[in-house]
């Protein structure tokens, strides 16, 4: 896959379509991988890299790429392509300066479930049929991919690709995922038992902002929370508060809009479940008001913003069907 | 703060009222000469849906117990579709909170009509029991904002 | 200085006689993934991870800290100190490179003027460090000079799978080692050595080892003018988890909270990664990411060597490595630093 | 730095009885900000206003606070009363301690804790006040009325009366909409022509009044006071002007059998034509779809026979603009597509009409000359069947009719029974209904005339199947009589469909262009319901007749009427002073999401293209929102949309509301 990406890439550079690639670049590991712009073949072929660890969503860099001169080939994989509408969708990315090749993706890997495993000094991963054989200072270790699988790719909402110029590889079908499972389980839970469970997550956050700086769908020129007169501003959680605070306007404010790419969750370096609280609201949304994909299309009006006049539900309906 | 301190919980109530339906209904239960706790403090937007769900946070940080909002009845909006957007931004909102583990009966939406002088109070009523009932917020307060 | 010892097994009874005097905190698991420093209590574990997500500056130099409040009555302002004394508390089972932040922090905050808040912490502490018996792929403390066998602070500790070793190298460190002297046996050079050779064997396998950081002190305005800024910051998103698990890092901001009449002020971390990180009437110093990408860089790997002849401000735990959303990290600075020397 | 002076008013013992007034003016003495404070009988007295007025000269005072009655009673008093003296009157805060303390509580220690709560929150609120100066727009002092029936007429005579020039824009070759098609009118049964006509008259004749007939309302920007709207005035290939309808070239037209839309396509008309004798204007119209000129190049008799050489083949569609200060919707409606009854076998037997179509067949202009025939054998018919409510009050899942009522069935039905009655005496006639409503001055009466005097058969139930045979020529009628609970069997010669009404098929066009809003039905959604039922949400959009709901012709000339005095009053000012508390976006901090556009319910918001100034001395154009003054109503719907806070809303900022949420929590 990656020498085809590469091929192509070059390929859109010699004949002048684009100028740039937005791709993912070589780390020292084998896994921290980092998003960059090729300018050259040579570069291509030396650092460009497409591999189980490719887990960044590179269509919010497309906001500010796209103003720059010239048009920009960018790969994006299934779940990044609803990021890519989305944005489109906000007017924030100049479409016409944009090339998109929509990519296969069987799912990513998260070097976090091997350490957590216990797996350790790790100095390189194979992918052998779904099997990671892993090379580390203190022997080799062999791990199924799919238990080392993000969790967002193990409950993959879609691999058909929403937007795209070109295509390399299959195109999937939406997928019938258990991605609202965990929301479900929580729901079912006491109110004193979900209260538990979110304290003990959400206390763990140090608003280090990498979930909202990552997320394709936070745009703001300037977020609430950085804005000393927003009257939410504050940079640490000096009171338990403002850790529920931060989290609950967070995903307020990308609800309607978030595309379920799991960004926030993969950043979090405290491993804090984000993508539950997004999820509540689209489980919410698809169950209340019909059944909503941000993304999906360019263009859509997003449950946040509509309503009908008959068939919405009254807040009660929290209470009644609420677990106290 | 109540008078009736060391006594017996008073929780302290926020409701938010929109200028042309519930702040009349508010006034007319004032012209009427009904009563209502004072525990209820009213706020006075021009729709509910100015309400914005930093404002219901914010309350509970700097010490509500109970938050509720009123607006015209649906399909009386003085701006025609603001009480629409409020019911689904509230809707989602308390389902938020709710999923938080806060509970769900601090928070409340109330579609009270300029005429409705006795339903307001009769929500109020209603309300103020139920938070007093559930005891003073603990899962959504500031400990900074607590008066020692 | 003499070693001690105690049997691996009996190690709770020794975080028990610790907690009869002072307050320990240790390194628990507080979820799958990671580890925290904890107020120990009876049946807590020792965490077998490498390390905690946040560092232990946390303990000196805390993400927020009260400072001081102001009541309102009537037309008067009443100022109240907020700070409150420290009492006496032991981390247990630092490592080697977080030992060494504290010197980093040392430096900033005990300088004059003086953090008196950050010097009764420091003052009440009493550091157990413990050797790496397993460093990741991403440790390179070797290359600041630092030794994971030997994780120094007030006492030095390793295991063996069956033995733990102590060795006060303080006097604080020798006055805790009396306090719980019941519990320990006389320990032999042999056996610690034989961890320590054990230690540096791995040391020299890790993918890093070989790297060392360049002496910038007289290239300043080269590094700050070098084109490699603009790659290596293009795609960094401004967050802060490099600055926040940074053991080093010791930007804070000061706020007030408004509470009704009265002001709560308060000191929290701050990041130059944000873009409103000392922001002033006339806007940020530093307006592009690349400037303050630049900043935390030069920062480290330069402007404090200048300043502390020659120690860096990284201590090579890490965390960045293994935190950074993009994988741009130190190691990739010093590394494209290095190529264009 | 603010200096507030606070006023808290006894309001005789109405507040002070429940509330220790003066403890209220000595608590706020230590709020910050506050530098003076009061407390006085009836603040809204001329004395306690000079109190107020006399005490901002003295003490400097930059906000204003005043403790007393709702802000919905006397807020206006004391706003007026700080503006005479050059304070700008939004640095003034009400704090309700009356109806929502005073009145509602009972015991004077709480009341007096709260009315302080009151007080501080006002004090925490008028802290933030900044100066707000409503903004004034021009207006442009002529009226466009889209339609041109009895509503769109009305509107536009009313408004020329007071001196304002109008334009109609209708869709159609003439004005006169439905109400000319129409026999008689109920419940006075006088001829609708009759009436009718001689507003059309009235209406040509009028200097004020431009019709621009045969034309369509293209697009509409701009706001109240000031309207641009495009118009396509379509190629008519016969100079208005020069035409003088003497109707020479209709007689002489080759093409005869073109479908005649004014008799509902119950005959025929020629391809040039007037739509009938009292159009309005007077002129011909040469239909482009039949004309042998324009779709063969042969012919061209029209233009060798007229006498003023009206004709002109080479006519295109033109598109005018004009400015206008206010807009009537008076776009009207139609009657509702019923082929999908196949019971009732309308398109499968001409016997079977609408009862618009029955008003053509009964109208001496009609396709009889006012002699009532069957369409198919054209003999009298001697029995008659009327069924009510054919796609109205019906649910929407059931064939996707109108669950609302179109309200004149019943009325019209009752007129078709008693003029045929009054005709042809021998005839039968049957009505099925659902209710007959009847509500409406002389209604009722009328109705029980056809019952009681006429004998018409009204029969409560429902027609199940039509059934024409071919051989008898009858129609076999299967009904139900739900009050004798039995199945009716009714050989009829002519059924009668009350088919619903509906919103003009353009309305929803319209609609969009004006940002006027709609219901479910497309029916213009008034401003509110009760109070304000001419006026479209949008500010300057008026609405008359069916457009907005189904009336009958008075409602409908008094809503045009009362349109039209609406018009007038937004004409007459040479400015209009706008509500300065309405949202207004932080350029620096909007990125042009535009979301807070979806929830605008005023079309207030559009997005432009701006540049700014970047670091390093470079520049970047941004999409930012745009608030139009005049039109947004102050609702804040966007400014919760917008995550980045950069909407926000004047005179209730969110500042303004934390501040008071601080000061009543805390």
């Amino acid at each position: 896959m990656q020498e085809e990406l590469i091929k192509r890439a070059v390929e859109l550079m010699e004949d002048g379509t684009v100028n740039r690639v937005l791709g993912w670049q070589k780390g020292q590991f084998v896994y921290d991988i980092t998003p960059a712009v090729f300018t050259s073949a040579d570069e291509l072929k030396e650092n460009f890299v497409y591999n189980d660890f490719c887990g960044d969503n590179l269509s919010k860099y497309l906001k500010d790429e796209t103003e720059k001169e010239g048009k920009v080939l960018v790969f994006l994989k299934p779940c990044d392509t609803y990021s890519f509408n989305q944005l489109l969708t906000e007017y924030k990315i100049h479409r016409e300066n944009v090339y998109a090749i929509g990519i296969e993706c069987y799912g990513k890997a998260d070097v976090e479930l091997l350490r957590r495993k216990g797996i350790d000094g790790i100095l390189d991963v194979k992918n052998e049929n779904g099997t990671l054989k892993i090379a580390t200072i203190y022997g080799d270790e062999e791990v199924p991919m799919m238990e080392a699988m993000a969790e967002r790719c193990v409950n993959c909402k879609s691999k058909k690709h929403v937007a795209y110029d070109e295509l390399i590889g299959e195109d999937g079908e939406v997928l019938d995922s258990n991605r609202f499972d965990m929301v479900e389980k929580l729901e079912q839970m006491s109110a004193q038992e979900r209260f538990d469970f979110w304290q003990g997550e959400l206390s763990r956050c140090i608003r280090c902002n990498a979930c909202r700086n990552v997320c394709p769908a936070c745009t703001c020129e300037k977020c609430v929370f950085d804005n000393p007169d927003s009257g939410l501003y504050n940079k640490a959680a000096a009171d338990s508060f403002e850790e529920k605070m931060f989290h609950i306007i967070r995903a307020y404010h990308v609800a309607g809009r978030c595309t379920d790419c799991g960004e926030c969750s993969r950043v979090c370096p405290e491993h804090i479940p984000l993508h539950l609280l997004n999820r509540k609201f689209i489980k919410d949304y698809n169950e209340l008001y019909g059944s909503f994909m941000a993304g999906a299309e360019v263009g859509q009006v997003s449950p946040m913003v509509d309503f009908t006049m008959d068939n919405d539900a009254e807040p009660s309906i929290v209470q009644k069907g609420g677990a106290e | 703060m109540s008078v009736k301190e060391n006594t017996e919980f008073q929780p302290t109530i926020v409701a938010f009222c929109c200028n042309w339906c519930s702040y009349s209904g508010a006034d007319l239960a004032g012209t009427n000469r009904l009563s209502y706790p004072t525990n209820v403090k009213i706020i006075r937007v021009p729709c509910s849906c100015r309400i914005n769900p930093m404002f219901v946070l914010r309350a509970f940080q700097r010490g509500a117990d109970g938050v509720i909002l009123c607006g015209c009845h649906p399909g009386d909006c003085h701006y025609m579709e603001g009480n629409y957007h409020t019911r689904r931004r509230m809707t989602l909102l308390f389902s938020m909170l709710n999923y938080l583990g806060i509970e769900s009966a601090r928070t409340r939406v109330e579609w009270v009509s300029a005429a409705e002088g006795q339903r307001f109070v009769d929500v109020m009523d209603d309300f103020t029991a139920k938070i007093t009932e559930l005891g003073p917020n603990r899962r959504l307060e500031d400990l900074r904002c607590k008066k020692n | 200085m003499a070693i001690y010892k105690l049997p691996y097994s009996d190690l709770n009874q020794l975080f028990a006689a610790i907690a009869a005097n002072e307050k320990l905190y240790l390194p628990v698991d507080i979820s799958e993934d990671e580890a925290a420093f904890r107020l120990w209590k009876e049946g807590d574990q020792m965490t077998k991870k490498l390390n905690t997500l946040r560092s232990a500056k946390d303990f000196f130099f805390p993400q927020v800290q009260p400072l001081a409040k102001f009541r309102r009555q009537g037309q008067t302002i009443e100022i109240m100190d907020d700070r409150t004394e420290s009492e006496d508390f032991v981390i247990f089972g630092a490592r080697a490179c977080d030992v060494r932040s504290f010197d980093v922090l040392d430096r900033v905050f005990l300088e004059e003027p003086v953090d008196t808040q950050y010097q009764t912490r420091r003052q009440h502490s009493t550091v157990v460090s413990l050797a790496c018996g397993r460093p990741g792929e991403t440790c390179f403390c070797g290359s600041f000079g630092i030794d994971a066998a030997k994780a120094g602070g007030d006492v030095q500790a390793w295991h063996d799978g069956d033995n733990f070793y102590l060795e006060p190298l303080t006097d604080k460190g020798v006055k805790l080692i009396d306090s719980v002297s019941s519990l320990l046996t006389a320990g032999d050079q042999e056996a610690v050595d034989q961890v320590v050779e054990k230690i540096h064997t791995i040391l020299a396998r890790l993918p890093l080892a070989g790297l060392k950081p360049q002496d910038l002190r007289d290239k300043e305005l080269e590094t700050f003018n070098s084109p490699k800024w603009d790659e290596l910051s293009s795609h960094c998103i401004g967050c802060g988890s490099c600055t926040f698990v940074c053991p080093t890092c010791q930007c804070f901001d000061i706020e007030d909270f408004k509470n009704g009449e009265n002001v709560e002020r308060y000191r929290c971390w701050d990041s130059c990664m944000y873009n409103e990180f000392t922001m002033m009437a006339a806007g940020t110093p530093r307006k592009t990411q690349k400037e303050r990408f630049r900043q935390r860089f030069m920062h480290k790997l330069v402007y404090y060597p200048i300043k502390n002849d020659g120690m860096y401000s990284c201590v090579g735990c890490g965390r960045c490595l293994r935190k950074c959303p993009i994988q741009m990290n130190i190691v990739k600075v010093m590394k494209a630093l290095e190529e264009e020397a | 730095m603010q200096r507030i002076g606070v006023f808290v008013c006894h309001c005789g013992t109405n507040i002070a009885a429940t509330v220790d007034v003066e403890a209220v003016a000595e608590a706020a003495k230590s709020v910050p900000g506050v530098v003076f404070s009061a407390d006085y009988p009836y603040m809204c007295s001329e004395s306690g206003q000079d109190l107020v007025k006399e005490s901002v000269q003295k003490y400097n005072l930059t906000n204003v606070v005043i403790c007393s009655c709702s802000p919905r009673m006397h807020e206006k008093t004391f706003r007026k009363a700080v503006e005479s003296i050059g304070m700008n009157p939004y640095m003034l805060e009400i704090a309700n301690i009356r109806e929502q303390c005073s009145w509602v509580h009972k015991d004077k220690e709480e009341g007096t804790e709260k009315a302080i709560m009151l007080m501080k929150a006002a004090c925490a609120k008028a802290t933030l006040n900044t100066p707000l100066t409503p903004g004034m727009l021009p207006v442009t002092k002529r009226a466009l009325v889209i339609g041109g029936g009895i509503a769109g007429m009305q509107a536009a005579l009313d408004i020329a009366e007071a001196g304002y020039e109008v334009d109609i824009v209708e869709q159609k070759p003439t004005i006169g909409g439905k109400m000319a098609q129409l026999d008689k009118t109920f419940p006075t049964l006088d001829c609708s022509s009759c009436i009718v006509t001689p507003k059309m008259v009235d209406v040509g004749q009028n200097d004020k009044i431009r019709i621009l007939s045969y034309s369509d309302v293209e697009e509409v920007k701009g706001y109240i006071g000031n309207f641009d709207v495009k118009i396509k005035r379509k190629a008519r290939y016969v100079d208005e002007d020069k035409c003088t309808g003497c109707g020479l070239c209709t007689e002489k037209c080759p093409m005869k059998k073109v479908p005649n839309e004014w008799n509902l396509e119950l005959d025929t008309r020629s391809c040039v034509y007037i739509p009938f004798a009292q159009a309005v204007p007077k002129v011909a119209t040469i239909d482009p779809r039949y004309c042998l000129k324009l779709n063969k190049g042969t012919c061209g008799i029209c233009s060798k026979v007229c006498g003023v050489g009206a004709i002109n083949y080479e006519a295109k569609d033109e598109i005018i603009e004009e400015k206008y200060g206010a807009i009537v919707a008076a776009t009207g409606f139609e009657i509702a597509d019923i082929s999908r009854y196949d019971e009732y076998a309308y398109g499968q037997s001409p016997d079977v009409v609408t009862s618009l179509e029955y008003e053509r067949l009964m109208s001496a202009a009609g396709p009889f000359g006012g002699h009532l025939l069957r369409p198919s054998d054209h003999k009298e018919p001697k029995k008659i069947v009327f069924v009510q409510c054919v796609g109205s009050r019906e649910e929407e899942s059931c064939k996707g009719g109108k669950e609302y009522c179109s309200k004149v069935c019943c009325m019209y039905t009752a007129k078709h029974a008693i003029l045929t009655k009054d005709h042809y005496p021998d005839t039968d006639i049957y009505v099925f209904y659902i209710d007959v409503r009847t509500p409406g001055k002389l209604f009722d009466e009328f109705y029980r005339r056809a019952v009681e005097q006429y004998g018409v058969h009204y029969i409560k139930g429902a027609v199940g199947k039509v059934t024409p045979h071919k051989e008898t020529g009858k129609l076999e009628v299967q009904g139900y009589d739900m009050i004798l609970n039995e199945q009716m069997h009714i050989d009829a010669d002519m059924v009668v469909l009350a088919a619903a009404v509906e919103p003009s098929h353009t309305a929803r066009r319209m609609a969009t262009m004006l940002t006027a809003p709609m219901d479910n039905n497309d029916f213009f959604t008034e401003a509110h319901a009760k109070l304000r039922p001419v006026e479209s949400a949008t500010a300057g959009v008026f609405l008359a007749g069916m457009c907005q709901g189904p009336k009958d012709i008075p409602e409908t000339v008094s809503q045009a009427s009362a349109a039209a005095a609406k018009v007038i009053g937004v004409l007459a000012k040479d400015q209009l002073v706008g509500n300065p508390c309405i949202a207004h976006p932080d350029e620096l901090m909007c990125n042009g999401c535009s979301q807070c556009a979806g929830v605008c319910p005023y079309g207030a918001i559009t997005y432009v293209e701006k540049e700014f100034r970047m670091p390093n001395r470079t520049t970047k154009m941004r999409r930012v929102a745009q608030v139009n003054e005049a039109v947004c109503q102050g609702c804040g719907a966007c400014t919760v949309t917008c995550p980045s806070g950069a909407m926000d809303l004047r005179g209730f900022s969110n500042n303004e509301i934390m501040a008071e949420v601080d000061a009543l929590c805390l």
